[in-house]
């Protein structure tokens, strides 16, 4: 740190930044008011290079009871019922501490929707590696995993679902993303907001220590070698002080009297507070001697900064006060009044009766500078995307194709992770981790929610605008393939530094096209969260927008799953009849070691009529099975309804009529909008129907066995006018895959082979 | 789950239909339990009992004739799983309780503290693995002349499943042959036939212990949560016959045969 | 006056050591040959206020036996000395 | 030669030990009212074949370092003898 640099360009402002506050003060800032800028005024609290872009985000629909801005996103279910939901990511303090990372991710979100008057119901995860032969990263993986286990699992939140990718890409920055999922009935929804000049403000929960000051603008920088030095105390978690925090908040609330919530995240007290009485439109003032605190001498900055976990900031009404601590007495906690509502739209920060700080609200929370870098086209696009696929030779065993790509870590089962996850708890999952969405049941109806959390960065880093729409399609797709409708989005933008013109060019076109397919499908976006900076040594991950999707199942009763049910039902694709789209996909980057090309293309309206279709399908009764076909395409997508398929429906006969294109990329290509379903033969017709009826293409491609075999052929057109031939190219034992999917991953991970 | 499937609820045709009676149940709650709702849910909702939750700072229990201590993490699984939560107020009453024949059931933190709490033998370590692990298991029935067996046939296998990161029973050889000489041991992790294969044991636990009863019948412990394994919806009745084996026992007065 | 307890909580020998054979593993791989054989118990540090050492002493005794470890698996070794302001 | 070393790892002052907050509570709920403070660490004990002390000191101190302590929350303290046959 140099001694010439003044404070704020220490803290991490801009000169234009400074002079701006000055200006809104009318004078120069004292050094804690100036630290309480720089963290208001980070890119991860302020969005100072993502709000104008995320304007162009649709946010409204005839569910949405609460759009972004709030803690939470909350979607209506009917019946009374309100589904609140959130994503948000704990990427640096992961990368440097897995394990603690990981676990104050998920307090973090978890605390998101406690805040909105919800019981958190489900949890899910979105982790983003190097490639596991690495041994850091799969230290990384193993702390991240443990992490999230400590923390949801303690809380008694089953996780039910979520993905891990591994790509070289993320070698020197992982991603942990955390979406929080919680219940209330309607009435009881909270808002984030001070009001009523009088009203005392408390902080509730733990004490205030010095750990994690300066979080915020730790996670508006990149990562380096020499990040170690200077990052702040890492915070540990306390899940069990979560716990008892969320019983005796849901304790309060019954009591009434409160008026606001929100809970200590980035910016601790500060931002919690500033942020309320912003939303109020308020003024307020807070003592830090009044802030109960764990460690001795803290300075009042560091006081207001801090970012100790398992703390909420409550406003209640006034004379509530004395009811409130003797709930959290009961539940051992701290409740502290330290403040009190104002009506000068002032934020005042007091030691005792010394003023110590004296801001304008507004300017502390809203006031920080919207900045639109350059954006321009990555250098490294054109020759990707001009890649000749033709150079890769076709190849000569498909069925040892089979077995390398089911293997591959990026598609292998994830046992290994989420059986580390309760995923049972409160008695909500019906379908759990392990297949295309989980599908919880709403208590006192026949309804469900179904959830999916999902994102592809490498179609992404080839075409950042249609794979964020992939991902939206994609994610809508599995939680149809459950047989819910699809209601609306959060998300987590994870991108490099938004200041190189590259960077900035992938987020705004991957906005731009997570719009477009929000608006194509009917799921408006009700919240997410932006992660900059996610770069190592001056190099950007992929761009990784990763979409959390809820959906409402009318009967839980009539979901379907991935596995086989019955032999002689027939398999049937529906959606893309034909594609050979090798670009991106997984078998290009196990089998060729290559990452290259364009993202599959992407009919949103296709895509539509798809999932109304299956939808449809699952509704009447008739489907036993679905699969939505993705990494690995076609092929591996069957391979995987074989593996889960009920013992004794254990196997298939499919043939793949060739259409234009190479076998490899039609068999593995990951061509987009295509469902797999089974059906009885009875229910071939009404199948049929109803894919007319939605205008979907739809091809029988075979049947389901009781023989153990995965067996696939596909029929060549012949020379001879109107023959085909038929030629038989993929026939295992159904059991051997399932051992390399079910060992793919966990031989990177146990020593000595799973 | 995958892979893994039920083989259809033996044992009672239904377990549920066989409960008539109604029994009172007690339902600790310790700081960080978490599946106090759960287990409540399945006494009233689908069993019809009469049961509520006990605050662990209450020290009499004189009014139920049954306690269970569920699932969770009390005081955050800190130092040892059980550890802390055995030296709450709550705990000597349910030493009155065990005393008085009242019926007991732990389960996975439960049972974490009954062990530690002395009412059951041996204790229960970290997993031999190391990892969290929850899932599905197979459980096979050692005993049916229970109070909290009775519902089940002899060699039953259960499809239960399991959650938790310190549930490797261990008691010293002795302790062992004792166990196991008295026929205290009641459930075993084993195959869906009912094999004791090694990876039919999730946890590294001796002699594949999944549930234990004390010497004198009436306080027993398990690992596996018999409350999520109560609906079909959820995957799986079996853990009903628990319940419903206690209920029978409570409003009956005696062990009930079924075969 | 106050004290400083110090309580080492070890697995009983006969008991398996999960997490120490994981660490032996992982040295081993490491490239530490000679690593023959890794336990891991437990660290307690505890200050107390007492009139006396031998009632700080008695106190950390019962705390230990009482709570900090379990019998069945492991056993511990107290040492108590005056704390001065050190935490 | 055998030597034992004996590392005892602790958190670092600054990090949060809910661990040791949540014995110290449970201590005091038993009545030990002079309880102050409680952190909890881990005591690991590890016997290992080196030529000489001083190899065997660089070595335990390289493990401890690398894998015993995570030096993002912990420090540690190590201490080495000469090994007869205890294990
Ligand atoms: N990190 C994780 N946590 C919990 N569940 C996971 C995780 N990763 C994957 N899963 C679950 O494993 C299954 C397969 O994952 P994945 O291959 O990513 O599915 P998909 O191809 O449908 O995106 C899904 O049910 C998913 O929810
Ligand atoms: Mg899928």
């Amino acid at each position: 740190m140099s001694a010439s640099l003044p404070l704020w360009a220490v803290l991490g402002l801009r000169q234009e930044e400074y002079l701006k506050i000055c200006e809104d003060l009318g004078n120069e800032p004292s050094e804690t008011v100036l630290r309480m800028y720089a963290v208001m005024w980070s890119e991860h609290c302020a969005y100072k290079h993502s709000k104008p872009v995320l304007r162009r985000l649709p946010t409204k629909g005839p569910h949405v009871l609460q759009g972004p801005g709030e803690n939470a996103g909350v979607v209506d279910l009917g019946d009374g019922l309100a589904l609140v939901f959130k994503i948000e990511s704990h990427n640096h303090p992961s990368a440097i501490e897995p394990f603690q990372g990981a676990a104050t991710a998920v307090g973090g979100i978890l605390r998101d929707v406690i805040a909105m008057g919800a019981r958190p119901v489900a949890l899910l995860d979105s982790l983003r590696f190097g490639w596991p032969d690495e041994a850091r990263q799969r230290y990384l993986l193993s702390g991240v995993v443990a992490g999230i286990g400590h923390y949801g699992n303690s809380m008694g939140v089953p996780t039910v679902g979520g993905e891990v990718y591994f790509d070289p890409a993320y070698s020197g920055n992982c991603l942990v993303n955390s979406m929080g999922l919680g219940l209330a009935r309607r009435e009881e929804i909270q808002r984030a907001i001070a009001q009523g000049p009088g009203n005392p403000i408390l902080v509730v929960g733990a004490r205030t220590g010095r750990d994690g000051i300066g979080g915020a603008a730790f996670a508006s920088q990149e990562l380096s070698g020499a990040s170690e030095a200077d990052r702040p105390a890492v915070q540990v978690g306390d899940p069990f002080m979560g716990k008892l925090l969320m019983e005796a908040l849901h304790e309060l609330y019954k009591a009434g009297g409160v008026v606001g919530v929100q809970d200590c995240g980035a910016g601790g007290l500060t931002s919690a507070c500033v942020e309320m009485a912003n939303r109020g439109g308020v003024g307020m003032e807070i003592d830090v001697l009044q802030v109960p605190r764990r460690e001795e001498g803290m300075l009042p900055w560091e006081v207001m900064l801090s970012e100790s976990q398992e703390r909420m900031v409550v406003c209640l009404e006034r004379g509530r006060e004395a009811e409130a601590v003797r709930i959290f007495r009961k539940w051992g906690l701290e409740a502290a009044v330290i403040g009190v509502v104002t009506d000068d739209g002032v934020f005042r920060v007091k030691e005792g009766a010394r003023v110590v700080a004296e801001v304008p609200v507004r300017s502390l929370a809203d006031g920080a500078p919207e900045y639109t870098p350059d954006a321009r086209e990555p250098a490294y696009l054109r020759p990707l995307r001009a890649f000749d696929f033709a150079r890769l030779p076709e190849p000569e065993d498909y069925g040892d194709v089979l077995r390398k790509l089911i293997a591959s870590p990026n598609i292998a089962s994830r046992q290994w992770v989420y059986s580390q996850y309760d995923h049972h708890v409160r008695l909500g999952t019906v379908v759990g981790p392990g297949g295309d969405a989980a599908l919880l049941r709403l208590p006192g109806t026949k309804k469900g929610v179904a959830v999916k959390i999902d994102g592809n960065g490498r179609y992404c880093y080839l075409n950042p605008r249609r794979g964020a729409a992939i991902a939206v399609a994609e994610a809508a797709r599995n939680v149809v393939c459950v047989g819910a409708k699809p209601q609306a989005v959060t998300n987590n933008l994870n991108f490099g530094n938004p200041e190189k013109p590259e960077v900035y060019w992938q987020f705004v076109e991957a906005v731009e096209g997570m719009a477009e397919a929000c608006r194509a499908l009917g799921t408006p976006v009700t919240g997410g969260n932006v992660s900059f900076y996610n770069e190592f040594e001056g190099r950007p991950i992929y761009p990784t927008p990763t979409i959390g999707m809820v959906g409402v199942s009318p009967d839980v009763e009539r979901h379907v799953q991935p596995g086989f049910k019955r032999p002689g039902d027939v398999i049937v694709l529906l959606g893309q009849p034909e594609g050979a789209h090798l670009g991106g996909s997984e078998y290009c980057w196990v089998i060729h070691g290559v990452v290259a090309g364009d993202a599959p293309e992407l009919d949103l309206d296709l895509e539509r009529r798809l999932q109304e279709c299956v939808f449809a399908a699952i509704h009447q009764g008739i489907v036993t099975a679905a699969h939505d076909v993705a990494e690995g395409g076609l092929a591996v997508a069957l391979a995987e309804m074989c593996i889960q398929a009920l013992p004794e429906a254990r196997g298939c006969r499919v043939t793949v009529p060739l259409g234009p294109g190479r076998a490899d990329g039609q068999l593995f290509g990951e061509t987009q909008s295509r469902v797999l379903v089974t059906v009885g033969r009875e229910d071939v017709e009404r199948l049929r129907n109803l894919a007319l009826e939605h205008d979907v293409p739809i091809r029988l491609l075979g049947e389901v066995t009781a023989d153990g075999r995965f067996r696939l052929a596909v029929l060549q057109p012949s020379p001879k006018e109107g023959a085909a031939l038929g030629r038989s190219l993929i026939d295992l034992p159904v059991e051997a895959l399932r051992r390399e999917w079910q060992e793919g991953l966990e031989r990177w991970l146990v020593p000595g082979g799973a | 789950m995958t892979g893994e499937h039920r083989e259809g609820v033996t044992g009672l045709p239904n377990p549920r239909g066989e409960v008539s009676g109604m029994a009172k149940f007690g339902v600790l709650v310790f700081p960080g339990t978490n599946c106090e709702i759960d287990v409540l849910r399945v006494l009233r909702d689908l069993l019809h009992q009469d049961a509520e939750l006990v605050w662990y700072e209450e020290r009499d229990l004189e009014r139920y004739d049954a306690v269970i201590l569920p699932g969770g993490f009390s005081y955050g699984d800190y130092l040892r799983a059980g550890a802390m939560a055995r030296w709450t107020p709550v705990i000597e009453a349910v030493y009155a309780a065990a005393e008085k024949g009242r019926l007991i059931l732990g389960i996975c933190n439960g049972f974490q503290i009954l062990t530690e709490a002395g009412l059951l033998p041996g204790a229960l370590q970290r997993n031999r693995h190391l990892r969290y692990v929850c899932g599905w298991t197979h459980v096979r029935v050692e005993r049916t002349d229970t109070p909290f067996t009775s519902a089940y046939r002899k060699g039953q296998v259960l499809r239960i499943p399991i959650s938790h990161g310190e549930g490797n029973f261990y008691a010293d050889p002795d302790a062992l042959a004792e166990i196991e000489k008295r026929g205290q041991v009641l459930l075993r992790y084993a195959t869906p036939d009912g094999q004791l294969t090694e990876t039919a044991n999730p946890n590294g636990s001796l002699h594949h212990i999944a549930g234990i009863m004390n010497k004198a019948g009436n306080v027993m412990g398990l690992m596996p949560h018999p409350e999520r394994a109560c609906e079909a919806v959820l995957g799986s009745e079996d853990g009903c016959g628990i319940f419903a084996s206690m209920i029978h026992y409570l409003t009956k007065g005696r062990v009930f045969h079924v075969g | 006056m106050r004290y400083k307890a110090e309580v080492r909580v070890t697995l009983r020998r006969d008991v398996l050591d999960p997490q120490g054979s994981a660490v032996e593993g992982a040295l081993r791989a490491m490239g530490f040959d000679g690593v023959e054989r890794v336990r891991v118990g437990k660290w307690i540090e505890l200050w107390l206020e007492a009139p006396s050492p031998a009632d700080a002493q008695s106190q950390a005794e019962e705390m230990a036996r009482r709570l900090l470890a379990n019998p069945v698996l492991e056993t511990y070794q107290l040492t108590l000395k005056e704390a001065g302001d050190d935490r």
